[in-house]
């Protein structure tokens, strides 16, 4: 318990020193933006990491919760708070649907059903017109707002985004410590040694499945009432990808994998955007695809267990012994 | 519980990560100054150069930075160099929302952007609190209305709506009365759509068909089987290059005959290269860009038009198109206000909001406290393509 | 035939073999024996290129292949027949006989047919299931299988980790049998074994492997006399 | 209404035979390297991009064809080089990864030297389109096609009748085994890719002159081959090709017969079945699982 | 009798791999299943713990009948199992393994353990005590932080053992725990085996033939899928048609 305990500290006066020192909402929004893509990255670090589970759909989730959100309160005007409930429990019922039949699919094969899954679901918010605005999405969302208090700054919803994903990091900090933490953890490394210890794998995915579809419905109601603007374009199979390449960068079945994953992946483009004009004059974007694309690919063949490895390197681990010998 | 005590060694790397994002991002507000000591302009610019709408946004932010050398080369504004920042917002809302706040942050007056419709929405929250003006470079007509909820926020491209009563008006002298409309579907093609549904009603016109396809479709037979089938007199398509292209080349390899009437979005000479040949017969209305050397000499616009030819020419060696158009209207007409405002965001959108018969690429706008965008139907003409050339219709 | 002088590999931090040095004649047949983890599947790995030495050379017919990969290793006469079997299970048996060729496939493809011929002669049991995959062999099947792979490479040395694993009493001596037929044809063989009993009954000469290192080598009679390693490796109540 | 039918089915074959060359690319690769290789489409655009610079200095098509196939072959083999090679027994989702990355790479590249301007490729034969039954038919559509057909035909000699597509299979199968044998699976890595690239611009060159090419059409084409190759059973080579097929005449029908927002949906939806009720595709055959 | 099988018959494809098989398994003995390679032992024990279902035939455990039971609920029954090819969680520890195996021990589920209340503290306390006392009495403790994967073979065979007691099942199916094992290993493994007795009844897959005769009370003998044989070691060693299709002449003396 010590160490959660420290770990929360850490976070709160990380959060506490930001909100009090940056004045920049550029910053603030960025790091708004960093939270609540390692909220879904937390989720999706779950299921990847621990249940074994791959996910090429999560941003279908991800708008779920947006939709939810901006249409409860811009249309039936559910107080915001209400909204946020709502748009973090609709999708975790749309997971609890589709995942039993889903998981029962082994990765590639759930690889493409996840991803034509978050296709279908951007059809339909792009096709559902009389409910999501089409194509023009939906605008005009309120601030997300307790009683009088609004979060209608930067610097509130940083706060609250990060304290969200402070509490989430210790939840999921003693999950992976605990019996159902081992579990998962089983399933990946060979699903009929756990069943037959007992595990349910199956329940347990799902389990797994619906809790990353909850906080991807918890990041798309927040990111509904910070940008206050929402359409389809957020939430393509394109977003899915980007979330399942924070994942893996920063390192799977790791506790700072997630934040450190959304946070490298935000933080390069910002970086390449400003500093590839000073390395490249006249450089358009066209360089920082590319980079970031090298980046990406020097990550993976040099360091393909995710940035949070880095810390293991003088971890004398004999682990490595058994890579040598043959994979079939 | 050992992993655990490893990742510790994380927590430097998570702060340096930090730290680096602070420094990059800037904080710092420090002007530069020119020779005369005059303090310089900021000006934002958040444009879609990258992803899904950089056809739109390349040719933007080379007029841009052209409109500012050109700018500076004159003394700027009452003596005041420009500094004009253009960012990339990869053609997605939260990376425009995140560019602007940024711009904010480094204290610009006012931003132009962005070159689509989605990011433009999803920066006017950010503009309307922070109290910047804001001019769009994109076409729908949702970014300015109401104006009571926008009134930070201008834009230069002609409403859907001019474009729709100028093929309204053509149908309707062709005594065309049944149409099927396509649509690209997406915001641009959504917006389409949904004004010319209105605006047909009104004037007693039928669509008899209404189809959609996706960007990167590759085939439009099929939507055109069922158009042919619908015994429509005339179609009409809101879509942009690639898109528009294949389909027109799809139309014309069916044999249809029926006249095809396309929307502004195809008015660049990329649409007729790409249908190679089939192009040939299309209708639609575009502003006078394309056909400045047909309009008359004594057209107010003229001057203009063939100035930014010339430039534009000159400098990247291609012709402009409409897309760069309004990114000269949206830089002028901030340089006029501010030229009369001074360094006051305040009084900035306040002279934007009087602008008065300013001739601009897309037209003459007249701005006022209920229309933010200030164009009128005349700020679009009909024209053909015939041998690859747009035809101006009398 | 095989000379290894010094040689050390390294897993990751574990060193798994530590200067070893060792001689195999031509034409005999040399048993290793050794706990889980002595050893001596690393050694047959590097021998025949699968794992990189960290130090010391590896000489075979006087030439060294120290560090060259197994690749090239087979095209010069060593063939392992790994602990795993490693067949192509979703290939014919014909298939997986003709793949064993790899090597000198370009010289002489006719000669291969005869060459399948005669390995199935070696073993019958094959015969009739050359059109089956040989994912749906027996274990012991597969084993023969990959023998008589290992033997299309028309090897004169040939290397086997712990051939009888998983198989039945009855299959472990039909495969030690072909051994020593094997050996009697002029092809040199290093087995690796768990299964002592049978595996002394065939050797020429023993070696003994701990911890990385050699500890003994000698006759199968030296070894089953010596009393330390009768009880390490051969059981106290048995035999 | 038989000429509409006609007309559809025309339309389907057209789009189908793009996807079935997407798709068998895609699952070849699979085959040989166990790589589900995202960057597919890219190698497809950038094939056709080489052709259009090609054919913008005056070349005729009948060298712009092999030129590009060839640069484009090159391009292959180098990024295998640079990236695959390096990242030797990396996982799956690794992989994965790593192909995206090279995606979005060559998807910047493709910016930088192209800009973002659509570009087109002359047809191979000159002409208007053929009418047959009432319904027109681009005859570029029959090269796409005749394309598939021998990229289909190459590929079924190569595994079933060659010993060199044996020793392919073999390294696919087991790793360790092929070394053991002999068989350098480094090389056939390589080759795999630079006939990835090769076969990418191949079907780049030819669809050109259909679908227009631009700098960023490489991921939805990939998608696409994907789903053509699931629709497939992943690992099946002619079931590629029938699932590309089936992809396109199913769009073409869907959105000419039912409607044209729904055809994606459609499809995806025909995907997911798929993956859900048959997975090993819709012309395999049904395997009891074993353990 | 803790286990019956009737009537067991399972079909690949038209063919039978297992066909009519019966026999039991009283409390406290430990029953060998032997037969040559491809005999439908493995098959056979995947039936018995639920990853297959037979075609036909009735699993009479503790007096219920188990088909159509998953394996989780079978481990639930009590019936667990170990791996010919090793299933250890390697990469977990030593000590997380043997917890997860415990896995039926405990209660928490996925958002209990989200935030931990002290009383379930406790439970995590309880479970790592006894799985410490498990590795301690297999002389495992000592390595009880390092990873599954890398344990010496020998020790990966024990460690899965223990996985499987963990639970506390009342019949474990252990396939092949020798193979690999050198002699004096697989000495230490047969002594193990027959102190498990007390503990939990076992069926045992196994080539063998030393452990099998000092451990098992009773050997079931399978050839193409079909029991050519059952009863005591001595009965088994001596049977012609045994020796014929499995042991060779051989190991008839042994």
């Amino acid at each position: 318990m010590k160490k959660t305990t420290i770990f929360g500290i850490i976070i709160l006066l990380f959060i506490l020193i930001v909100s009090l020192v940056v004045k920049s909402n550029y910053l603030f929004s960025i790091l708004i933006i960093i939270g609540l893509y390692a909220i879904i990255v937390q989720g999706l670090g779950i299921l990847m990491g621990y249940a074994g589970q791959v996910s090429f759909g999560h941003a279908a989730f991800y708008g779920l919760g947006a939709y939810t959100a901006a249409i409860l309160t811009t249309r039936y005007h559910w107080p915001t708070i209400a909204a946020l409930l709502a748009a973090i429990i609709l999708p975790g019922t749309i997971a609890a649907l589709i995942g039993r039949q889903t998981l029962k699919l082994r990765e590639l094969y759930l690889a493409l059903a996840t991803l034509g899954f978050g296709i279908l679901v951007f059809i339909a918010f792009n096709e559902g017109r009389e409910f999501t605005g089409g194509p023009s999405g939906i605008s005009s969302i309120p601030f997300l707002n307790i009683g009088s208090f609004a979060f209608d700054s930067d610097r509130k919803f940083f706060v609250l985004v990060w304290a969200v994903l402070a509490l989430l990091l210790l939840g999921i900090n003693n999950l992976v410590h605990s019996r159902t933490g081992r579990a998962l953890r089983a399933i990946r490394e060979s699903e009929y040694a756990a069943e037959n210890a007992g595990i349910d794998s199956a329940s347990l995915k799902l389990q797994a499945f619906i809790f990353s579809a909850l906080l991807a419905g918890l990041a798309g109601g927040l990111y509904a009432f910070y940008i206050t603007f929402i359409s389809p374009a957020a939430f393509s199979y394109h977003a899915s990808i980007e979330f399942v390449l924070m994942a893996v960068v920063g390192g799977l079945g790791t506790f700072w994998g997630p934040l450190l994953g959304a946070a490298v992946i935000v933080a390069l483009s910002e970086i390449l955007r400003e500093v590839v004009p000073l390395l490249i004059p006249g450089a358009g974007g066209e360089y920082q695809i590319i980079i970031y694309g090298i980046i990406l690919i020097l990550l993976m063949v040099y360091k393909p267990e995710g940035l949070s490895s880095l810390g293991a390197v003088f971890d004398r681990s004999p682990k490595r012994a058994e890579q040598n010998t043959n994979k079939q | 519980m050992k992993k655990s005590i490893k990742s510790w060694k994380f927590i430097p790397c998570l702060v340096l990560l930090l730290a680096l994002s602070l420094i990059v991002g800037g904080c710092g507000t420090n002007s530069q100054t020119d020779a005369a000591g005059k303090e310089a302009y900021k000006i934002g610019a958040v444009i879609d150069i990258s992803g899904n709408s950089s056809s739109l946004g390349v040719p933007e932010r080379d007029t841009l930075k052209m409109m500012e050398e050109q700018l500076n080369a004159k003394g700027g504004i009452n003596g005041h160099p420009v500094e004009l920042e253009i960012l990339d917002n990869k053609s997605t809302e939260q990376e425009a929302v995140t560019a602007v706040k940024g711009l904010i942050d480094k204290g610009v007056l006012a931003v132009i952007g962005c070159s689509s419709s989605g990011p433009s929405m999803a920066m006017i929250p950010t503009v309307q609190n922070a109290k910047i003006p804001m001019i769009s470079l994109a076409a729908a007509s949702s970014i300015v209305e109401p104006v009571s909820e926008r009134q930070w926020v201008f834009k230069t491209p002609q409403s859907d709506i001019v474009m729709v009563n100028k093929i309204i008006g053509y149908l309707q002298s062709n005594n065309l009365q049944k149409v099927a409309f396509m649509s690209m579907n997406n915001s641009y093609g959504d917006g389409g759509k949904k004004t010319f549904a209105v605006a047909a009603k009104e004037s007693n016109i039928t669509i008899v068909a209404e189809e959609k396809f996706a960007a990167d479709d590759k085939d439009m037979t099929p939507q055109l089987t069922r158009v042919k089938a619908s015994g429509s007199q005339a179609v009409i398509v809101w879509a942009i290059p690639p898109s528009a292209s294949i389909l027109t080349k799809n139309f014309k390899d069916m044999g249809l005959t029926i006249p095809l009437i396309h929307s502004h979005g195809v008015g660049n000479q990329n649409f007729i290269d790409l249908a190679q040949g089939a192009a040939d017969g299309v209708i639609l209305p575009i502003g006078k860009l394309a056909v400045a050397d047909q309009i008359s000499a004594d057209d107010p616009q003229k001057k203009v038009l063939d100035n930014y030819i010339t430039d534009y020419t000159k400098k990247y060696n291609s012709a402009p198109n409409s897309f760069g158009g309004y990114a000269v209207d949206a830089f002028n007409l901030l340089v006029n206000a501010i030229e009369k405002a001074g360094a006051d965001r305040t009084a900035i959108r306040d002279q934007l909001e009087k602008t008065q018969g300013y001739t601009g690429i897309s037209g003459i706008f007249n701005m006022s406290a209920q229309d933010h965008n200030g164009l009128k139907p005349d700020s679009a003409v009909m024209v053909r393509i015939e041998n690859g050339k747009w035809k101006l219709i009398k | 035939m095989l000379r290894i002088k010094n040689l050390s590999v390294y897993y990751g931090y574990v060193h798994a073999i530590k200067d070893i040095s060792l001689e195999v004649k031509e034409g005999e047949l040399l048993v290793i024996l050794g706990a889980n983890g002595a050893g001596k599947s690393t050694l047959l790995g590097t021998a025949a290129g699968l794992i990189k030495p960290a130090a010391g050379e590896i000489l075979f017919n006087n030439k060294a292949v120290t560090g060259q990969t197994s690749e090239q290793i087979v095209s010069k006469g060593i063939s392992l027949i790994p602990e795993k079997r490693e067949i192509f299970t979703t290939l014919t048996v014909l298939d997986n006989l003709l793949l064993g060729a790899f090597h000198r496939y370009r010289k002489n493809k006719e000669g291969l047919k005869n060459d399948i011929k005669e390995i199935l002669g070696i073993f019958p049991a094959l015969k009739g299931r050359e059109r089956d995959l040989a994912g749906s062999l027996s274990g012991g099947l597969q084993q023969m299988l990959a023998i008589g792979r290992g033997l299309m490479s028309r090897p004169a040395l040939l290397l086997l980790d712990e051939p009888s694993v998983g198989l039945a009493p009855l299959i472990v001596q039909e495969i030690m049998a072909i051994l020593v037929n094997l050996k009697k044809t002029g092809v040199t063989i290093v087995l690796v074994e768990q299964n002592t009993k049978s595996a002394l009954k065939v050797a020429d000469s023993v070696l003994v492997m701990e911890r990385g290192g050699i500890t003994h080598r000698g006759s199968p009679l030296e070894i089953t006399a010596n009393s330390s390693i009768q009880e390490a490796y051969l059981g106290r109540a048995r035999s | 209404m038989g000429e509409q039918l006609l007309q559809l089915l025309f339309s389907g074959l057209t789009v189908g035979s793009i996807y079935s060359l997407m798709g068998l690319s895609i699952v070849s690769l699979f085959n040989i390297t166990g790589i589900l290789n995202l960057a597919q489409g890219e190698f497809v655009v950038i094939g056709a991009l080489i052709a259009v610079s090609l054919c913008s200095i005056g070349m005729p098509m009948i060298v712009v064809f092999p030129v590009s196939i060839l640069l484009a072959a090159l391009l292959g083999g180098l990024i295998e080089r640079l990236t695959i090679n390096r990242a030797r027994g990396a996982s799956n989702l690794n992989m994965l990864i790593i192909t995206i990355g090279i995606s979005i790479s060559l998807r910047g590249l493709a910016l930088l030297i192209w800009g973002t301007d659509t570009y087109s490729l002359p047809a191979f034969t000159k002409g208007g389109p053929l009418f047959l039954g009432g319904a027109a038919l681009n005859p570029q559509s029959i090269w796409i096609f005749a394309l598939a057909v021998v990229n289909f035909a190459g590929m079924y000699l190569f595994f079933e009748h060659t010993y060199w597509g044996k020793a392919v299979k073999a390294s696919v199968n087991n790793r360790t085994g092929a070394r053991l044998q002999g068989i350098n699976p480094h090389t056939i890595s390589l080759l795999a890719f630079v006939t990835a690239g090769g076969l990418g611009a191949a079907a780049g060159v030819s669809i050109g002159p259909i679908t227009m090419v631009t700098y960023d059409m490489g991921f939805m084409l990939g998608v696409k081959g994907f789903v053509a190759a699931a629709i497939g059973g992943l690992s099946n080579v002619s079931g590629a090709v029938i699932g590309g097929l089936f992809l396109g005449i199913l769009e073409a029908f869907s959105s000419g017969l039912i409607s044209s927002s729904l055809k994606d949906a459609i499809s995806i939806i025909i995907l997911i079945l798929v993956l859900l009720f048959r997975p090993e595709g819709i012309i395999g055959a049904k395997r009891e699982r074993k353990i | 009798m803790i286990l019956k099988l009737n009537e067991i018959t399972k079909y690949f494809g038209g063919i039978a791999a297992v066909e009519d098989v019966e026999f039991e398994v009283k409390e406290g003995n430990i029953v060998a299943l032997i037969g040559p390679n491809g005999a439908g032992k493995t098959t056979l024990f995947n039936i018995i713990t639920g990853a297959l279902s037979p075609n036909q035939g009735s699993i009479i455990y503790k007096g219920k009948d188990m088909i159509g039971n998953k394996p989780f609920q079978m481990a639930s029954a009590g019936i667990t199992r170990t791996f010919q090819n090793l299933q250890l969680f390697g990469g977990m520890t030593v000590l997380e393994n043997i917890m997860a195996g415990a896995y039926l021990r405990g209660k928490k589920g996925f958002l209990q353990s989200f935030y931990t209340l002290p009383r379930k503290c406790s439970e995590e306390k309880r479970i790592r005590t006894e799985a410490l006392f498990l590795l301690e009495e297999i002389g495992l403790a000592e390595m009880a932080e390092l990873p599954a994967a890398a344990l010496p073979f020998g020790k990966q065979r024990l460690l899965e053992i223990v996985r499987a007691l963990a639970s506390e099942p009342s019949l474990i199916l252990f396939d092949e725990p020798a193979a690999g094992l050198n002699i004096v290993e697989t000495e230490t493994l047969t002594n193990y085996l027959k102190h498990l007795k007390k503990r939990t009844s076992m069926i045992l897959i196994e080539h063998d033939m030393e452990t099998i005769m000092e451990a098992a009370d009773r050997i079931v003998v399978l050839d193409f899928g079909r029991v050519i044989a059952q009863g005591t070691p001595a009965e088994i060693q001596v049977n012609p048609e045994v020796i014929k299709a499995y042991l060779g002449e051989d190991e008839q003396i042994a």
